[in-house]
């Protein structure tokens, strides 16, 4: 039986053929991944700031994202922000679609950022603050040179998680029809007229697997180049 | 048109022509990343008929054609789409239908002598999922408020997901609704990937159904021009020709008993 | 050439879409019921370091972590069936697999992708339980399992509930992409009811605002549940 | 009444006790000093079997046992006879005092849930933590958390009870507080094996003092041989160095 | 040299400081003493501006500034005057030790890099620690962790060194070890503020002894007076309960 429809060779050309899309998705995703982490570091300082009003407007703005399936969120910014815009006379309909999925998780992506960021400058022992001003150094060189550092490195683990967990909801950009190597197992399904669709959704898996572990290694050595000041000798 | 002589014509107007990208053979995206299909080539051909609109054909998804078309962000889009009450509301049909599509049952052989949607509602049958937004749910639905009482089981589904001939093979459903054109390149053609189950599974048409482009609400002037050019092409036979091609049959034949 | 909004069909379709939260709670709350007690056994065998299990899970965990749901969803429904089959015929067993109603598959695909998730959870939970504790129980005469279910879960299970809150609020989230197996939750049901007169942002605000409410409503009660919990942790001094 | 012989044990290559002999009384009150790493902790760990020993073997009353190759059933036993007092109190951070102290009694000892109550409360009574029954240990100063550890210990009625460092994570008001409570158990008899750093109670109460260092018993004796004459250099050097009234300023 | 007057500071409801005057010239070594609670590091802290007092003025040589109402420049002029010594040290943990000490004098002082290394290498080799310029945090032991937090304030040659608790952190083997530094330190004519509880240190090395509880100074005066002499019942009985020779054992 499974023999009728399963053809593992499918997998390979597969393979080919999805590669070349992987630009795609690296593109839309490093954008996303750039934006967000800017707009995320803005809700951070809002979270972490004096201002209430910010920081109950950042709060809401994360549960809002928290609570928001990827797939809606998309397709209310690919119809919803050329709707409103629409109703101000802007027409954004030659927009690429490649930007309303950059739009959709830099938002995202900005709400994971905002509390990656935040726990990581809190995970930083107040001491380390007041040690810095105690010296003399002003509040602003204090973050700038003593807590920013440190914070980083407890934020990489995270920021890696993040990462990985916005490669995989922006495989969900192919419902508005973009094409990156979900979109384009996509087509290849239909060339096959839904044939042997399982084969192309193993490579597919594949891929995104590699990539993910590639992006550990990757994160597990900078924490350990970084995090030299943190690095525990045993002593007896 | 796009032809060489307009170049430069401050008169010509684009317009954008959506197809849905993942709908062999009606339209897709070929392996040079160009669009075909049997719906796409008459529209190029209408293209060279009309010396006043460049089209340019813009590649999606079913869902995202269906919004673009009514928002104005395309000015026409063709997917298969079959004519339906609601969509009369959100766009504009032509008087001319762009081509002839064969709906039928994809069934196991076993099952051969069900012929039509009521044989099928009434042997209790399952159906395989169909995308909500296909016209295909939109006729069975029909169907359905029209035979209250001996209804087919229907329902919503991703048409990413469902192979028609492998589930009805492998007994995942009874049966499942399918144009004809894919069932001829997937099972009967030498080629086909299924080629090796044509004994095992059927083809039966129910229904012959019209097929139409969809415009814009505001573009009653693209939509006459269309008229007047698609009518030229079906008198040379041209769609006939392109039926042939795609579908490996000439649907025009039946063109007299077809009634939507 | 704009039109806004349809609102009677806004507010219709809001209590289609809210016709589809039992579906997404009953996906939600089986793929908890298995994932709780495997992901933590799961989690046993990486702190216990049982040999090959441990590896067994890393790989797995990698996998799960490592892939889109969608193609999670897409490999279990197109594979799943097959290989049922496969075995079915090979110790014939007189079973049609066939005749699973769609929602299965959602049980098998959230099941398997939250119990690799959840050990994780557990595992890094279990590791904040200072081993003093551990210690402490064997010294007053309790065994390693008394020490286990008396001492140790409790405490690894309150550092656990933000993430657990986090794991569910995601699964549910994810249930939306049930649509891929016809499942008949929140998503396509507003987009079923959208389809008749294709007013697709009026439904996508509606399935918004239902996992809106759903999530705030979970997260609301895991909070209050960490607090009962946690009135261990609390300092009154 | 506890005895043990040749106790042994390394991590990795470190050899860290070298074969330890100890010989307790029952009511004797024995306090091991020595410099930090000498130790101390692992050997009250193994007694324990906290720590897997390399060799060595331990007699509680008529229990014998291999310290290295004790079985199950052993190492319940022998900690059913002992209790262990946490230098970093170890308290259950999920129950209240009273229940740390119940929890021995009842899942240990299977003990009715009355019966233990009762025992639990007369020890937090003795510790002076009467008001504290239902405090979770967050709630407690560092002495009341030290003192519900005692307690606990205390009220499973265990033949020795082991301290180790009862007092180091402790500010100095509140060492007072714990060491007068010990000192009070040692009055009423219990057998105790004691690690500490406080010279005052090891001179006050100690029935026998033993000096460790590296691994190895250096010196033992009564509190008047140990602190008034040494015998051994390395004894003298290191009270010179702990000795409150003596310190050092050199770098 | 520094004098504070009237400094009050609340928690909330808590009244912590409620007016405490300290006066101190150059040279001077003043030890604050008091039970815990009493406010001690509140009071080092607000000197600082790390607390925002609620009332209270400084004068530091011919600088005059409010604690309450202090601009931003103000702040920074009294923290490039003073240095703080903290009890859990603080050191920067992505910093060297070496680097821990230039922070200060480079990005603080803007003293250029090779003038900070001189002074920070000197500070370091001060306090005995010339082998462990590269050494993190991590990679160091509490005493000598302590020691980099003294070099790091000495290296600002700034007019007051504020101690907190310096080492109630430490082990009794390593407490010797940083008060021996400070000691030195002391003897050079540097100006100190030390809160602590080692008696010891206060008796051989304070040129004045403050009483403190309850947020009020209760008594001043030079280590005779104060141990030996003090008048005030509250400060008899404190050192009754903390000095080494004299525990007091009941519960
Ligand atoms: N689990 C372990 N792995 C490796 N080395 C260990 C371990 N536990 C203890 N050691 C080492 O064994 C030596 C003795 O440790 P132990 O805790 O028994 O000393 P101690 O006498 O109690 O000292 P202290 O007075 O500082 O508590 C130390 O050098 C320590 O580093
Ligand atoms: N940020 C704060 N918020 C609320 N209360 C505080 C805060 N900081 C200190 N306190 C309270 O102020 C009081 C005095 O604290 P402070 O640390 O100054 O005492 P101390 O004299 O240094 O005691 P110790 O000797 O224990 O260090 C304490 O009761 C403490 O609980
Ligand atoms: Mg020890
Ligand atoms: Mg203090």
């Amino acid at each position: 039986m499974i023999e009728k429809y399963f053809d593992p060779s499918y997998i390979w050309t597969a393979f080919s053929q999805l590669m070349p899309f992987l630009k795609v998705t690296f593109a839309v995703s490093g954008l996303s991944i750039l934006f967000g982490t800017l707009l995320g570091l803005l809700l951070a300082a809002a979270k972490l700031g004096k201002s209430t009003a910010a920081r109950k407007l950042a709060d809401a703005y994360t549960t809002i994202m928290r609570c928001t399936p990827s797939i809606v969120l998309l397709f209310l910014v690919y119809y919803g922000v050329p709707f409103l815009a629409g109703q101000f006379g802007l027409n954004l309909h030659d927009v690429h679609t490649a930007v309303f999925v950059v739009i959709t998780f830099t938002l995202q992506f900005a709400a994971i950022m905002s509390e990656v960021a935040r726990s990581a400058i809190l995970s930083v022992n107040r001491g380390q603050y007041e040690a810095a001003v105690s010296v003399g150094l002003s509040p602003l060189q204090a973050y700038r040179r003593i807590v920013f550092p440190q914070a980083v490195v407890v934020a990489l683990p995270n920021f890696a998680n993040g990462l990985i967990a916005l490669l995989q909801e922006g495989a969900l950009a192919y419902t508005i029809g973009l094409i990156d190597i979900v979109g384009k197992a996509n087509l290849i399904v239909a060339a096959n007229f839904n044939a042997h669709a399982l084969e192309i959704f193993i490579a597919l898996a594949l891929i995104y697997w590699v990539l993910s572990i590639l992006i550990e290694q990757f994160f597990s050595l900078l924490e350990r180049w970084l995090g030299r000041g943190k690095r525990t000798i045993k002593t007896t | 048109g796009s032809g060489d002589d307009a170049e430069g014509d401050d008169a010509v107007r684009k317009v954008k022509i959506a197809y849905d990208q993942a709908s062999k053979p009606m339209s897709w995206i070929d392996e040079n990343g160009k669009p075909t299909g049997y719906d796409v080539e008459v529209m190029k051909l209408v293209d060279e008929l009309l010396p006043d609109y460049e089209f340019e054909f813009v590649g999606t998804t079913s869902d995202d054609l269906l919004i673009g078309v009514e928002q104005g962000k395309f000015q026409a889009g063709v997917k298969n789409a079959f004519w339906t009450e609601e969509r009369t509301k959100k766009f504009l049909y032509p008087e001319e239908f762009l081509g002839l599509s064969s709906a039928g049952l994809v069934l196991r052989k076993e099952d051969e002598n069900i012929k039509s949607l009521e044989d099928f509602a009434s042997a209790g049958y399952s159906l395989a999922p169909i995308a909500a937004n296909n016209a295909q749910y939109t006729v069975i639905e029909e169907y359905n408020n029209a035979h209250p009482d001996n209804p087919v089981k229907l329902q919503a589904g991703d048409s990413f997901t469902v192979d028609v001939v492998q589930w009805v093979n492998e007994g995942r459903v009874d049966g499942g609704v399918m144009i004809e054109g894919p069932f001829e390149k997937q099972v009967t053609a030498k080629d086909g990937p299924y080629h090796h189950l044509e004994e095992e599974v059927v083809y039966n048409e129910f229904d012959v159904i019209k097929t139409w482009p969809l415009f814009n609400r505001e573009e009653k002037e693209l939509a006459a021009a269309y008229d007047g050019a698609v009518k030229k092409l079906k008198e040379e036979k041209k769609l006939e020709e392109l039926s042939e091609e795609f579908y490996g049959r000439n649907l025009f034949d039946v063109l007299d008993s077809v009634d939507r | 050439m704009q039109q806004s909004l349809n609102i009677p069909f806004l507010i219709d379709t809001f209590f289609t879409a809210l016709s589809g939260v039992p579906i997404t709670l009953a996906v939600t709350a089986v793929a908890m019921l298995i994932a709780v007690p495997a992901g933590f056994l799961l989690a046993l065998s990486r702190v216990n370091e049982v040999p090959v299990l441990r590896e067994i899970t890393k790989v797995y965990v990698s996998f799960v972590r490592g892939t889109p749901i969608i193609v999670q969803i897409f490999i279990t429904y197109a594979s799943v069936p097959l290989i049922l089959t496969a075995l079915f015929e090979k110790y014939g067993i007189q079973a049609n697999v066939y005749e699973l109603n769609p929602i299965w598959y959602a049980f098998i695909v959230f099941s398997f992708s939250t119990t690799a998730i959840l050990s994780e959870v557990f595992r890094s939970a279990l590791s904040t339980v200072d081993r003093g504790q551990l210690e402490a129980a064997w010294s007053v005469g309790l065994t390693g399992f008394q020490s286990f279910r008396r001492i140790i879960i409790p405490q690894a299970l309150v550092s656990a509930l933000p993430n657990l809150a986090t794991a569910t609020v995601n699964l549910i989230k994810a249930t939306s992409l049930g649509y891929a197996l016809s499942l008949q939750e929140i998503t396509l049901k507003a987009k079923v009811a959208a389809n008749a007169g294709y007013n697709y942002i009026e439904a996508y605000i509606d399935i918004f605002l239902v996992y809106l409410i759903l999530c705030s409503v979970v997260e609301f009660a895991f909070k209050k549940y960490e607090q009962r919990a946690a009135r261990f942790r609390v300092q009154h001094v | 009444m506890l005895e043990f012989k040749g106790v042994r044990k390394s991590f990795g290559p470190l050899q860290i006790l070298k074969g330890v002999d100890v010989e307790i009384g029952k009511g004797d009150v024995v306090v091991i000093l020595g410099p930090s790493g000498s130790g101390k902790t692992t050997l009250l760990r193994c007694l324990n079997f906290l720590e897997r020993a390399d060799a060595g073997t331990a007699r509680l009353g008529s229990l014998e046992v291999d310290l290295n190759r004790a079985t199950k059933k052993e190492v319940h036993a022998v900690r059913q006879k002992t209790a262990f007092v946490f230098q970093n109190y170890n308290l259950f951070n999920n129950k209240t005092a009273l229940e740390n102290v119940m929890e021995g009694l009842i899942t240990g000892r299977k003990q009715p849930k009355e019966t233990a109550r009762k025992k639990a409360a007369a020890a937090l009574d003795k510790v002076g933590l009467s008001d504290k029954y239902d405090a979770y240990p967050v709630q407690l100063s560092g002495g009341q958390q030290q003192r519900v550890g005692i307690a606990r210990a205390l009220a499973l009625d265990p033949e020795v009870i082991l301290f180790d460092e009862p007092t180091s994570a402790l500010d100095p008001e509140l060492v007072g507080e714990v060491l007068g409570v010990m000192r009070q158990i040692a009055a009423d008899g219990t057998t105790m094996l004691v690690v500490t750093h406080e010279m005052q109670f090891a001179k006050d109460v100690a029935s026998q003092v033993v000096f460790m260092d590296d691994g190895v018993i250096v010196e033992a004796g009564t509190p008047g041989q140990i602190f008034d004459r040494p015998a051994e250099e390395r004894t003298k050097r290191f009270l010179r160095r702990v000795l409150p009234d003596e310190y050092n300023y050199s770098i």
